[in-house]
């Protein structure tokens, strides 16, 4: 019997602002999550802190609410531990590129089969309003007392630079579309980095619902608004790296991932932009050194029998200490 | 004056020239003797170039300590005859290598500027030339015998044309020094000849090399010198099987008997030799099939710690394993484990502090840290092993205690532990006991709350992907099922629930893993102790009972909860107390006050960098049971 | 019972709903008048949606703390009736919205389980309707009046069509719900109209609004309610000139004083507040010129104290402000300024711990952790503030301290005092001082040394650009030039000079700015006390006073270098004593024994993450005067 | 007169292992101050922890040893409340990259004028030679003892991902080319960052001098060696983005620098790759917000007269907080 994105949810009362972009990332992800059909207690969300990092308590399945900026070494950690895990990861943008950017950078460079989403929003919600990371230089939201000093980061560049071999970007209110790429970076074997725009109606005035669907922008003609969001797919593009790829076909990959990740503004690209399948995983990586982690990973060794007596053969390691 | 089997050596050179490999191998030439040996590293922070020495201490009687004074230096350049020609005691040698010997202070260029200023003087005062010679004239005319090894004429004579370059032959001329040692003392070649296989196994043409080297400069000192050294030493029978083991090592070996199969680290010295160790390990027999450990290098220690907490959540017993700053960086994980009851292992090899502080020396300066770390109030399980028995059977126990009470336990440890080697009998897998705790590890069913409220504090476990066994975690402050809560009176019920923890802890461990008792209580004076000065007490010890001192020890080993109703029994009836520290403050027993109210009648602190030795021990307790002790008195043994 | 200025007001209500607004209007209408008033803020970490609310206190005698009872309960919402109508005090007040009577408990969706549980055991003994209006019913029964205040039905009455939306239309409802409580006590409404014109300065419209809004629901008041209210404010007289200043504002105030050019910042709770108050005011005013301070918000708070420290070496009076989370993760950085003896200010504001903890709520349970933090032996000064003035003048103190014995400073504060707000007389820069202790701003020659061995351990110091003065620094223990050393003696050395450091400031702080005695020493009982409680404590002692008992309260400012001998002196002579914190385990008065070796005989703890009330102290002490309180009490008020 | 390098030396002892790459830099940045002429009073150099965090004690200006991973937030400290300070950090790859990764993405957002010297040796040095974070995947050095499990990571990618303005590679024992490129790096108004290929002899037995030189491919008629290092400004690239470019002109720019960022392993680019004139500094930023930053930065306020009686005018402040 299928499962149904219900399943997914808690009774933990819901305390976001109203209109907060998460609503659609937590429906995503709980539809996701029904829709592929999974065990509540074979999936992990972990999450940073924020308003974002709330996330894990309203989802019906092992729940990890961590500390400010460390929300993939823990996932990481439990992945690691148990590779049988669904695990996903999720936190603000001050999460995962402020204070967390070290962790972001690092846990590219494992590809590790972890799926990580961003709730980019441009500031520090639960804060009230800082800017975060991935702010512009000089935007003023209506939090700010002046503009903002620094450079926004790019999430999408930053994620490449680092290694993640699935890069996406979603927005919090197109849920279907959301929830396919989500599907897609589960499926994805390493690590997969989603950046959701993630408006936050209550700080952040100018990354608004009404911004990215273009309302002060209509076509003179239709009155309609033209959104600034426009899905990637649907110009054919295709993010796929796949082993026996020429060196050429690789790098006209990548310059186009990267046009599309500087695109902002007026035109914002979503969808999956790079899908890098030549990179092995880093489950792959530790078989090469013990080759029964598949099946005896460290959450599953059995250390000890029935007596509570361990298991290791401790004598022969003392062999080579040995002196009488 | 003649003495059999009691000896301590030491050797010294440049780092990365091979000294570590000497005095290894003249350490495991004791060993298989049966001889009992202990061995201390001492280094810089620095690949190399600068000084490091090794002291071996070798008995027939156990040894845990190094000594003051050195009976055989051997000097791989003239920085350690500098250095250290004035700790060789009367009747003892110093071995050399003679084309050294007219180097002048001036062109030892790692010397530390205090030293040179001390050397200096001390050369200046009594009119001695400021080289090399100098200090040997001094050291002779103090009643110490020279030998001087011209390595390099021997190695030529042996291979002529073929002589190895630079950096290989002063790494044979190291085991040359070794062989030369052996010959002082008229121990048997053979042995030595076993250590090289030992060492070198398998490589056929180093141990030839190294043998015929050894057996040249052994014969060299027969041939060229009086057969008048006082000391001797001679194999014994030993009737126990015996390892011997390094710091690290014993933890690390705790840990795989324990079932530790994820091991998370950021390098750092004395901490890394740990990781290096179990990541060369990482597959080993378990009964019946194979075993694993995942050792992961991470980009921090914030991340050690966390991905450590993350692996524990899904099942494994995991650690991470650490020295001060990296501890430091962990202190805001530690508290998130600590409120979300997670089992979770820190090994801390505590070091020269504060901040970089001496990152290759020794102190146990960390103690009221570890108790404190963390903003707000969480219960912690500490516990310190004073010599590497413990460090193998604590790593276990810490691993119970954790799961066992839910929650982290820092396993205290230091420099000197790390470092230093001992022959000691096989540990022993039978003593080992394994307890996971209330652990459900299948379906619990549709209510199950993580943090049920219990009589013990104490909640069924899940561990995650468990059916049934779903629970939330949070920093915040939280519910049972582990949903965050502000409500205040939730909050009461959650930090009574995990408090009571400890106090359950502290009623259950035993007294036999909270304190060790040497010696009578009633003794005139009581010594207070924590970890790795253990071993320099023990044997200082030894020499006060000879000597019918009326003295006890009493070892602290679980310092949270500390077993403060044990230790005030014990400490209200002593006559005298006198509380033993490598730290500056005395850091232990101001816990004791603020926990029992008794004061320390003394405190002997030593932070110098360096580990207490059993004379100073020895000497410092004698003047308090004398009555001319200061309160306070600063050890500073130690080059 | 008639009772003339002197009220316990409180309003609650959703988070975002504008109840703080309204609270500071009622605040400022009575600091208007010349009454004293003090307020706490208590919220939940959340944006919009949960239960806050606001306590003043209103008196014409001063005021430092908050009551355990209400007698006017001014409701926003549903919840704020179910979570506090059991506060009102019989003869006190419930003003709230008739249309919300009906709200069953079921739909106040944001209430905490546990609440939502004891509210509905309590409705269903009583045989009450499981809603707002039974809640109401049982406060009539208690003796309480109800004042329904129907704010749509007025508004729509005063502005018809154009009545505003729903959020502002909550926002314009509170302060008539303040003019309201005001009609109640009688007090004149022109002082509502300053403190508007005041709050909302400059804009007109949004005055004029909210005044014709406050006018009708006074009106209202009049028109629909006997006049029987048994208490009246009146404004009177201050012969002063008197501030209404909250404790974030008050220490940024201070550090603006001590001239701190430089402030770094990672958003946390409470302590933002604070970063956002200095950067609002980073331009200003100095005799004669423009200032200014650069206040950055960093990446994290590693960040931000290296950064403090790297602008200190700079030269400039540089600070940081943090809670516990960020504090946990500055503390190899802390080390690192230890070492290099670096003047940095690090303000902590404690709060709800351990780990993410209560992040809005109340706690002193940092206290061991700051005297700790970090691996190995430093010298740090703590100082801890009881209340808004010392939060000024210390933050001033901090700074000269770090300047004067080159050191950091840790100045612990907490939410209570961040988030309670009072009048005050206007804080005088007169009875500031600035010391920036041995401070060389030109060129000092060739032969500098940065860490020159001196009688106090005190070097003269130099900054980074200064002609001559070049120095390194190093967390690696250094020589006098700052180079690296490990040599044992130096090291001996250098960890004196640094410890000397924190002697010479024991000596050096005069005793008022270490513990502040209130009541005769000699009294039957002694309270002990640091930080917040202090507020509570004196105002309990005010009416302990009017009762003759015989009490001394001695409140200790100084946490390191801790008075103790001092502290010794005062309590060895007591013959009773209590220490009262907000924490769990005690950890002042584990301190205090520590270092003076007294034992308290009673402890008063709060760790619900709410402050301390006025009578909760009171209270608790009558019980230990009267010898029925057992040694550990636990203090639970609040919602 | 002139500086001489040997002004800028000091007499500690030097304890770098014999023919370490770090030699280079160091005598390469006592070049460049003395080619500078800059006075020593008005250097600091900062380092963080490894072999490498030696360097300032034998650079005879301010010399700041600082954390591990922390140099940069400790040089923009003093940058900030002294802009007149000429302010160099250097650090080791594990350093800047492993540890310190979350500063240099947040230090390059800010563009403060600092130079940032990288020790790029793929080692942990000070650690005995463990992997560092530049080490590529699979790569065995002597000092590991199974091949690295880790991407390595491209300090030039994750520069510009993090917004550096001035990005450049240079080689430890190309000492000439190295001193142009730090002078260039100081000149440069906004953030500098050098990556420097520096072998270390003792543990990294692949990416050594004589690979950089190739000595492993020598040409079979000359039987000179071919380098793998050589200099972008040869082949006449142009790293300048100045303003007025079009966006056309400067994604070609991009492109072309993210080419050259790829490279590895047969070619091995040198020099400066990019120099952004495009992007206001840090200092140009605060100037918005306090006119009057330059003449009185946070360490040159005036802040007690004589007697040390504060001359804030606290009057003034307090005016907005009085009741009566
Ligand atoms: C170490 C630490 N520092 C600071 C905080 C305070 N804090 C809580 S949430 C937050 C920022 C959240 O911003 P973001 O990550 O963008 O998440 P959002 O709220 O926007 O979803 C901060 C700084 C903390 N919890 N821990
Ligand atoms: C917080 C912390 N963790 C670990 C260390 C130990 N440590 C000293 S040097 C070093 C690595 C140095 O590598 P790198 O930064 O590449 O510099 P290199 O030695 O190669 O120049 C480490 C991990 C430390 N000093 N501080
Ligand atoms: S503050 Fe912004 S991000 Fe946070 S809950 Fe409200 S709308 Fe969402
Ligand atoms: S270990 Fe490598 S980086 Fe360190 S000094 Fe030696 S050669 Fe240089
Ligand atoms: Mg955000
Ligand atoms: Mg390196």
């Amino acid at each position: 019997m299928a499962r149904k994105p219900q399943d997914f949810k808690t009774p933990v009362h819901n305390n976001w602002c109203p209109g907060c972009g998460d609503f659609g990332i937590l429906n995503a992800v709980q539809m996701a999550l029904a829709e592929l059909d999974l065990e509540p207690h074979r999936v992990v969300i972990f999450s940073g802190i924020g308003c974002s990092g709330k996330t894990p308590h309203y989802i019906n399945t092992y729940g990890i609410h961590t500390l400010h900026g460390r929300v993939l070494p823990y996932a990481t950690g439990a992945k690691l531990a148990n590779p049988d895990l669904t695990v996903i990861a999720v936190g603000g943008d001050g999460d995962g590129l402020g204070i967390g950017a070290g962790h972001f950078v690092n846990a590219g460079r494992r590809n590790l089969d972890i799926t990580y989403i961003l709730h980019n929003n441009g500031v520090y919600g639960l804060t009230k309003g800082q800017a975060s990371p991935t702010l512009k230089l000089g935007v003023q939201t209506k939090s700010l007392p002046q503009p903002n000093i620094n450079q926004g980061v790019n999430p999408l560049f930053l994620a490449l630079a680092a290694g993640y071999t699935f890069i996406a970007r979603s927005y919090a209110y197109d849920t279907r579309h959301l929830v396919t790429i989500i599907k897609q970076a589960i499926a994805h074997n390493g690590s997969a980095f989603i950046d959701v725009l993630q408006p936050c109606p209550t700080y952040n005035d100018i990354n608004t619902r009404e911004w990215y669907s273009g309302e002060d922008r209509k076509d003179p003609q239709t009155g309609r608004a033209i959104p600034r969001v426009y899905k990637v797919e649907e110009q054919g593009y295709d993010p796929l790296i796949k082993p026996g790829m020429s060196d050429a076909e690789i790098a006209a990959k990548l310059t186009r991932f990267i046009e599309k990740a500087l695109e902002w503004g007026e035109r914002i690209p979503l969808g999956i932009l790079l899908k890098n399948e030549t990179v092995p995983s880093y489950e792959e990586r530790i078989l090469e050194r013990i080759p029964f982690y598949r099946e005896t990973p460290p959450a599953r060794q059995r250390i000890s029998d029935a007596q509570g007596r361990p298991t290791l053969d401790l004598a022969k390691l003392l062999e080579e200490l040995k002196v009488t | 004056m003649h003495r059999k089997n009691s000896l301590a050596w030491l050797i010294g050179g440049a780092q990365g020239s091979g000294v570590d490999s000497a005095a290894n191998l003249f350490a495991k030439a004791c060993a298989f003797g049966g001889l009992y040996v202990y061995g201390q590293r001492e280094y810089y922070s620095n690949i190399m170039g600068e000084h490091s020495y090794y002291q071996v201490t070798v008995s027939d009687r156990p040894v845990r300590s190094v000594r003051s004074y050195t009976d055989i230096l051997v000097s791989a350049d003239a920085e350690t005859v500098f250095l250290h020609a004035l700790e060789v005691k009367p009747g003892g040698a110093i071995l050399y290598d003679p084309k050294l010997a007219e180097t002048p202070l001036s062109k030892v260029a790692a010397l530390e500027h205090r030293a040179r200023e001390d050397i200096h003087s001390y050369l200046q005062a009594r009119g001695l030339p400021e080289t090399m010679s100098g200090m040997l004239h001094d050291a002779q005319a103090r009643g110490i015998q020279l030998y001087p090894v011209p390595y390099d004429e021997l190695l030529h004579q042996m291979m002529g044309e073929k002589a190895p370059q630079l950096a290989q032959a002063k790494r044979i001329a190291n085991a040359m020094a070794v062989a030369a040692s052996c010959a002082l003392v008229g121990y048997d070649i053979k042995l030595l000849e076993r250590a090289l296989e030992d060492i070198f196994f398998g490589k056929k043409k180093v141990i030839e090399l190294n043998l015929r080297a050894c057996e040249l400069a052994y014969e060299y000192i027969g041939k060229h010198f009086a057969r008048d050294f006082p000391i001797t030493l001679e194999p014994i029978v030993a009737n126990e099987s015996r390892i011997y083991v390094t710091g690290y090592q014993a933890t690390a070996l705790g840990k795989l008997t324990a079932g530790c199969s994820m091991q998370t680290y950021y390098p750092i010295s004395p901490a890394t030799d740990e990781s290096v160790y179990l990541e060369a390990h990482q597959i080993f027999e378990r009964r019946g099939e194979q075993g694993a450990i995942v050792v992961v290098q991470v980009e921090d220690e914030i991340a050690a710690i966390t991905m450590a907490t993350g692996a524990a959540l899904a099942g494994a017993r995991a650690a991470t394993s650490t020295s001060g700053p990296g501890f430091s960086l962990m202190v805001e994980g530690l508290g998130w484990a600590g409120i979300n009851e997670v089992p979770v292992v820190i090994t801390l090899y505590q070091r020269g502090s504060p901040s970089t502080g001496m990152p290759t020396r020794h102190e146990q300066g960390d103690l009221r840290f570890v108790l404190h770390a963390g903003h707000g109030e969480f219960p912690r399980i500490v516990l310190a092993s004073g010599d590497l028995e413990e460090c193998f059977y604590d790593a276990i126990r810490a691993f119970n205690y954790a799961e066992r009470y839910q929650l982290p336990v820092i396993h205290l440890l230091d420099k000197s532990l790390a470092s230093s080697s001992q022959t000691h009998p096989a540990f022993d897998p039978q003593r080992a006991h394994i307890d996971r705790g209330l652990l459900n590890s299948s379906a619990v069913g549709e209510s199950y709350k993580r943090f049920a409220y219990t009589e013990t504090g104490i909640s069924p476990r899940t561990v995650l992907g468990t059916p049934g066994g779903i629970f939330w975690n949070t920093g915040d402050e939280h519910d049972e099922l582990g949903h965050i809560t502000e409500d205040p009176i939730e909050r009461i019920r959650m930090m009574d629930k995990r408090a009571k923890k400890l106090e359950i802890a502290a009623r259950e461990i035993p007294l036999s893993e909270k304190i060790n008792i040497f010696g009578d209580p009633a003794s005139e004076l009581i010594i207070l102790s924590w970890g790795s000065p253990k071993g320099a007490i023990l044997d200082a010890l030894e020499a006060l009972w000879a000597e019918k001192r009326s003295v006890c020890f009493v070892q602290c080993r679980l310092l949270s909860p500390l077993p403060s109703d044990d230790l005030r029994k014990l400490l209200e009836r002593a006559k005298r107390r006198v509380c033993i520290e490598n730290n500056y403050s005395g850091q232990f027993a101001g816990l004791v006050r603020e926990q029992t109210g008794i004061a320390m009648d003394h405190l002997i602190v030593k932070f110098n960098g360096r580990p207490i030795t059993m004379d100073e021990v020895y000497q410092s307790v004698k003047e308090i049971l004398l009555g001319t002790a200061p309160r306070r008195m600063v050890l500073t043994h130690g080059a």
